[in-house]
Formats: C-alpha cells, structure tokens, sequence
C-alpha cells in the first residue's frame, strides 16, 4: 500500500501495484526494440511482455539480448545485467565491453529508457540520482540513458512517502537530464509530456480516478488532450 | 533537447532476398560508407556491384583506400579480380569520396579515381587513417568532435581547431556520419548479430554504427544462437539489412 | 613534439610468481584503476586483497561501482562474498574515488566509502558511467578530449566547457589515466594477449590501455596460440604482468 | 644500383642495397617490442630480425603478431596486411578492427615504426605522403605512426633520383608530421635526430664513406658526437 494515499486520506479508488505500473509500460514496448531498464520498478517489466513481441534487453555492463534470470543462489558470476541480476544464458546474446555499451547509448541506439525517478517536471526535466540532504548519490548509467535514449519513460509511484508530489513544475534535487522524459506511467495516471511544449498531457489513469483526483496529487499543471481511460 | 523518437516496428525479418532490394531505396546525392580496408577481404562486394548497377548519381563516398586495387592489384590474391570504390567514378556516380588512401604511388596507369580528380568530376578528401575511423566511431558513438594529436603542422590541420591539452597541440575533428553503410561480415544471425573473420573487420564495425541504414553482406546466415556470444562483433541494434551471398559466388 | 621514448626491452615473461610481487612497487600516492563492473565477475579480487596487504597510503581508485557490494550484496550469489573498493576506505588507504556508483540508495547500513565521505576524509568524484568509460578509453587511445551530451545542464556540467555542434549542446570532458590498471580476464597467453567471458568485460579491457602499468589477474595460462586470434579482449602490447589464481580459490 | 650515383659521379664506394638498409634499421628492434613497418624498404626489415628477438608486428588494418608471409598468390583474402601481403596464421596473433588499431597507435603502444620518407628535415619533420606537382597523395596510417610511435624510423635511399637531396634543411613537400622522426637509415649513413634541439648527428657510414662524403649529398648539416663507425 502506498503511505502516501493514508497520509492524504483523499483515494477515490486503490492505487495500482508495482506490477501493474510495469505491465502497462511493458505493452508500450515495440517489437524488436533496444530497450533498457533500470533498477525497481522498471525491471519489472520484462515481466509482461505482450505475446508475440521480441524485445532486446540492454543492460550497461555489456550485454543485449537477455530474457529470464537465474533461480535465486545460481547465478553465475560471470553473466550479470548492471541490477546486479543474474540472466540466463539464451541464443542470440552478445556480451561487450563498456565502452562499446555506452556507445551504444550514447549514440542514440537505445530505443526505450525506463527508469525511476525522484522528480519530473513538467517540460521533462528528470531527478533520480541523488536526494540533496545525502549530498552523496550514484549516477551509474543514468544520465547517459536519459540524456540519449531514443524515448525515456519514467516508472514510479506517483507521490513519495507523505503524499509529496514527485511530478513537479521544476525539480528541486540535482538533474539527472533536462528536457528527457516522453512518457510517466504511475500508480494513478500515464501521463504524455510534449517536451517541445513543456506540456504534460494527462493521457489515463487509474480506475475511479479523475483528472482533479490526480491533479490534487500533481506539482505540475496537467492539460487534456482527447479522451481520459482507465490504465489497463 | 535530445533527438526525437520514432518507434516504427523494427523488422523481426531483416533477411533481403537480393542485393539489388537491398540497396534499392538509396537516393542520388546520398552518402555511403563502405566497409573493409582496401583489397580482398571484408569488402562488400556485391553490394558494390548492385549500387553500380541501381546507377543513382551525386552521391558520397567514404571508405579507406579508393582507386588503387584495380590499378595495381593491390592486395588480391592471384586468383580473385580486384574491385574497389574506383567503380563509382568510372561509372561517374560519386562526386565526392573521403578516404584516406585514394591512390597508389605511381601514376602509371593512373587510376579511375585520380582521373575523375584531374578532370575536376571529383572532390578528393584526403584524411588520416585514424582519424577517419575515430571520426566514424565517434558518430555512432554520440561524440560530436574530439582532439586528435595526428596531422598537427601538416596541410591536414589548415582551419581546424588547435588546442593544447598538457603542453601538447592537438586538432578538433569532427563526428562523420552517412546515410548508408554497406559491409561485410562473415556470418548474421536472424536478428542482425554479425560474426567478422581475420582481418576482415577493419572499418566495418565503426560504419554498421555510424549510418542511418546498415546493410550488410555475408557468406552465411544463421538462427540467434548460431554465432557465440562471445564473437558477436557488431550487435543486431545496428544492423537494418542482410543479404547472403552465393556459396559459388566468384566475386571476393 | 610527440612522447620521447624509452625502448628497454619489454620482459618477455610477464608472469609475476605471486600477487603480492605484482603489486610490491606500487608507491603510496598512486593512481590505481580497478576493473570489472560492481558485483561479482570480472574483478581482480585477489590482486585488490594484495593491493590492501600492501599497505600503502594517499591511493586514487578510479573504477566503476564503489562501496555497494558489501553493504548490500549487490550481484553476488549467495555462496560469495563481496568484495568491493570500499575496502580500501576501510583501511584508510585511498584518499580518493573517481567512479559512477559510489552508494546504494539506502543509508542504511551505510557503505564504507559514504562513512570515509562523511568523515571528510575521502574525495568522491561522480561520474556518469558513460562518460567515465570513454574517458578511460580516450587516455589509451591518444584523445586528449571529447565532447558529451551526457551531463549538460546537471550538476555534473559545473565549470566544464559547453559547446554547441548541429544545435545540441555538448560538454567537454578530458582522458583519465592511472599509474596502475588492476584488471581480470577469464585467460592470458605467456604474451600478455588476453580472453574475457561473459559480462566480465566490462570496464577491464578499456583500463588496460589507460594506465602505465597493468597487472591482470586470470584463471589461466596459455601458451600462445591458446586463444583464438578472434577471440584476443586486449592484446599483449598492453599487458604487463601477469598472476595465475589458484584452481581452488574461494574468492570470486 | 642508385641512379644518383651516376649522375652526380662522386660515390667513393659502393651505397649498401635495400636489404642492407632493412639489415641495419632490424638490428635495433628490441625483444618484445610492438612494431609496425611500411611499404617498401621498411617491410623487409621482417626478414632480417637478429636471432632470439621476438617482435610483435602490428599491420594498420588489423593484425598483431604476424610472421612469414603466405607463397605467392595463396594469400587467404580475410588475412592481409596493410601492404595488401598475405600473412600466415602463426599462434599468439590477434585480429581487431580499425577503430582498435589506430587506438593503439594514437595511445602511443606502437615501440617502433620504420617509414618511408621523401624528404626529412634536420629538426625530425617527415614527408612521405604527396608530391606537390602531383597535387593529390595517400596518407593512410603514416600521419598517425609518425606523430604518435615511440620511435620514428626512417629507411630510404639517401638520395633522390638524379642527386636530389631527401634529407634537408626544411621540407618542401607537405608534412606527414613534423619534428617527429629519431633515426634515418639510408644506403650510406646512419643518422640520429635530436628532435629536442634540431640536430642531426651522424653516427655510421656505408664503408668506404667518410663525414664530407655523405655531407654532400646530405641537404642538412651532420654533426659528430663520437666516434663514426661502418654500418654493419
């Protein structure tokens, strides 16, 4: 359950669960795409691929085309994804070095992004690296994935911990990328955001909830454009 | 504000039935790099042959060594007839080549590249051999430009950048990016994972990534599986097209 | 004027009887580039316990994942312990880290690297990982600097110079070498020719040409020949020394 | 023979022959050292390594390692080197690709590369890629093995065709790179270069050959720092 939904006691209706976050990030997911997903939420969603779609999992520390993960304690060392996971060994992997990995990245060739996120702003901006008072945090493969990806979505509760908003006109904590994030998909709402515009379009959300339902929860200015439907 | 995406469905089924489709859609005035170093070995061959064929003109070369196989029979064994880029400007197609070898060291025969850059139907852009595939690498890379220590106080460097980086001087070059890359690889597995051989990979890798559309022309096509992990040379992310050549083919 | 030279003659038999003679002349002060990627596979574990044995005092640690391991377990099978650079902080030998991942995302138990941070008694710099490789990879391969996409408008942008090519903004960002690469690979050749496995790759190859001396740690020897010419990760030119582990060691 | 010599008539002794040349410049390769060698009188320098070294050639397209060549016409075309000749497979050889090559010989790895040249100047500075009345040349590898191997070797013939000085005050053809070269070995002389303080110091002689001989058919002053001795 989320802490948030008890501390602001408003819920019209339950929240989505992790899983349903990451299965309705997964059936965006296009066939034979590059994709990368990062530590959390996001590495749910190899989880629910649609049937039928083929999808090549990247991870930073050199390796694309892995699909399931070794049962817990048999992992073997030499085959990780950058989650510190442990992948199975399939026909049509490929294992490289870092340097050819963030080449890859970097060069723009990695077709979707998901990742978590602290903050996101209405025109796009992205926080996931560091909480300020810290003052320490890790970068890792963030910033290169958000800055260069073809297409970043975002893939986290709505509301942190107190029902502080974490979808924000500007972000407060350190950038991890300007002007990065195309899509947010949360425990109540997908949301579009035209990063040209720096409009945030609310495209679903969750069931029994409404644009105001959501926008109470929101820092940033939601607008509409078309139909509002339920995630599914 | 990073590149735009467009997530069209990449084709699970990257297999082109000929070289002409496979270089079909390539427009006049398009660039094209083309793999391998220069003689035998790693050059797509038929490829070439079907861009010779398809006819389109104005367009761009940028490959290694140009001109000086079929002069000299540089690199070819005996029994293998020598093909190089000289073809697109003995077919008048290419106005321009970047490479950095673009003829041999005599000039008797002179070659179909020289030629057309006496007559003045060719701009010849003469680049360090490193620094042409650095440039190449770092446009499928995302690296705009970066320093390079090579060609500092030689005709390379005029109007380049000069910067000093701990009492050294170094020049800024730029990213080059294509709209094509033809190569050659060994052996492809369905979804575009490719195998290279011996010394047959030389440009070919930096150019699968440095170019919008990648094709690639290979001896041997396999299921994913086929090619060991630990050989994938370049990955299925960049390439767009295979074509399989004859077993019989005589070409190189 | 290019890098004077110093030809004395490279020692043939590179292999280093124990892991403490391989690292015996590393003088407090060092730079020090530790391979692999965070977790298991890929590190030179027993060359960092030999490292930590030495002793000496004021080391950089430039690698990738830092201070996590042993804190969390990340990427380690249940039957092996991690090992991680926080060891070195632990012991109050590096006074410095350049790396990508320096703390999990909980405070609780706190690494050894945030508690030395915290105390004021280590520099952590951070770095994204991308531009932390190519940098890595910029000082082997004679680029002095290289402009990025990554980083501009974060904090990692502070003082760095911006520049714009084809209406992106870009930053710029200059090599990293070390005085010391510390790196894995699954087989080494008497040559020093080297062959990885797996995701063990990772930030090994790349360091091996950026530091003065590099120390590879393996789990076999070979004569040459033993590996396969498709298959050689970093070529001999770059390796030094060499240590064989034990068959039988627990030790990732 | 050298046609320079019946021209300008005044050879006191027989010049040495391309073999000599290569001979002498293999002689200095030290053991273990990574070399790269260029077209012409540099690539038989293959042929002449002194007994028990063991060098590690390296060839711009690709190859490390590689010894004899393939008989004539048996080359196989996926093992060539950047002289378009036909190694064999030898055991401890390593195929890489361009971009790994030129990192290797940018980074400063190559020990030592012996070039052709068609002038040198007394401060190092090189010209080997393009006649100026020709207007167009290839540069290939030369540009970065010149300004970035520990050692620049030069072997060529001392002299033009016709008499002309190659080695010189100052280069009137382009530059492959300047202030670069160590070492000149040519058909009558060994000379070192001060490339620090602009001096050419000889130091060997084809036998026969004294100081003011070589000196007049040298276009640059040669200074003596010790005993000269016959090349052998």
């Amino acid at each position: 359950m989320n802490l948030s939904s008890e501390i602001m006691g408003n819920d019209p209706a339950p929240r989505l669960g992790r899983a349903a976050i990451a299965k309705r990030v997964a059936r965006d997911l296009v066939d034979g795409s590059t994709v990368n997903l990062g530590i959390g939420i996001p590495a749910l969603c190899a989880d629910f691929l649609p049937d039928g779609i083929e999808v090549l999992y990247h991870a930073e520390n050199g390796i694309l085309g892995f699909k399931e993960l070794s049962a817990p304690g048999e992992g073997n060392p030499n085959l990780m994804d950058a989650g510190g996971k442990f992948p199975k060994l399939v026909p049509g992997m490929a294992f490289f070095d870092s340097v050819e990995s963030f080449s890859l990245i970097r060069g723009g060739h990695i077709d979707v992004t998901v990742l978590g996120a602290l903050q996101v702003s209405r025109t796009g901006d992205l926080s996931n690296w560091m909480i300020p008072k810290r003052g320490i945090g890790s970068i890792g493969g963030a910033m290169d994935l958000a800055a260069n990806a073809k297409k970043v979505v975002i893939a986290m509760e709505h509301t942190a911990r107190g029902g502080i908003a974490k979808i924000v006109e500007a972000c407060s904590f350190p950038l991890t990328a300007p002007n990065c994030v195309d899509q947010v998909v949360t425990d109540i709402a997908v949301i579009d955001i035209d990063r040209a515009n720096g409009r945030m379009i609310l495209r679903e959300t969750a069931p029994g909830w409404t644009l105001d339902d959501v926008q109470a929860s929101t820092g940033a200015k939601l607008e509409i454009d078309g139909d509002i439907v339920d995630i599914a | 504000m990073k590149r735009s995406y467009n997530l069209a469905p990449v084709p699970i089924n990257k297999i082109s039935n000929s070289f002409a489709e496979a270089v079909s859609d390539i427009p006049s005035g398009a660039s094209i790099m083309i793999g391998g170093f220069g003689g035998a070995g790693g050059q797509p061959t038929r490829l070439m042959m079907a861009l010779r064929d398809l006819g389109v003109g104005n367009i761009t070369i940028i490959g290694n060594v140009a001109g000086i196989s079929k002069t000299t029979g540089y690199g070819w064994p005996d029994h293998l007839d020598p093909i190089d880029q000289g073809v697109f400007f003995e077919s008048g197609q290419a106005t321009k080549i970047t490479c950095s070898f673009p003829v041999p060291g005599t000039t008797n025969p002179i070659s179909e590249i020289e030629k057309a850059w006496r007559e003045g139907n060719a701009e010849v852009d003469i680049v360090p051999q490193g620094t042409l595939i650095e440039r190449i690498r770092a446009a499928g890379s995302g690296i705009p430009a970066f320093y390079t220590p090579t060609g500092v106080g030689t005709p390379v460097a005029e109007g380049k950048e000069h910067r000093e980086f701990d009492g050294r001087t170094y020049l800024l070059e730029e990213a080059l990016a294509a709209d094509y890359a033809l190569i050659r690889a060994e052996k492809a597995d369905t979804r575009g994972n490719l195998q290279y051989i011996g010394t047959s990979r030389a440009f070919n890798p930096a150019m699968a990534t440095a170019a919008k559309i990648t094709i690639v022309e290979v001896d041997e096509i396999v299921e994913p599986g086929g090619i060991d992990p630990e050989r994938v040379g370049t990955l299925s992310t960049y390439v767009d097209r295979i074509v399989l050549r004859d077993a019989e083919d005589p070409l190189p």
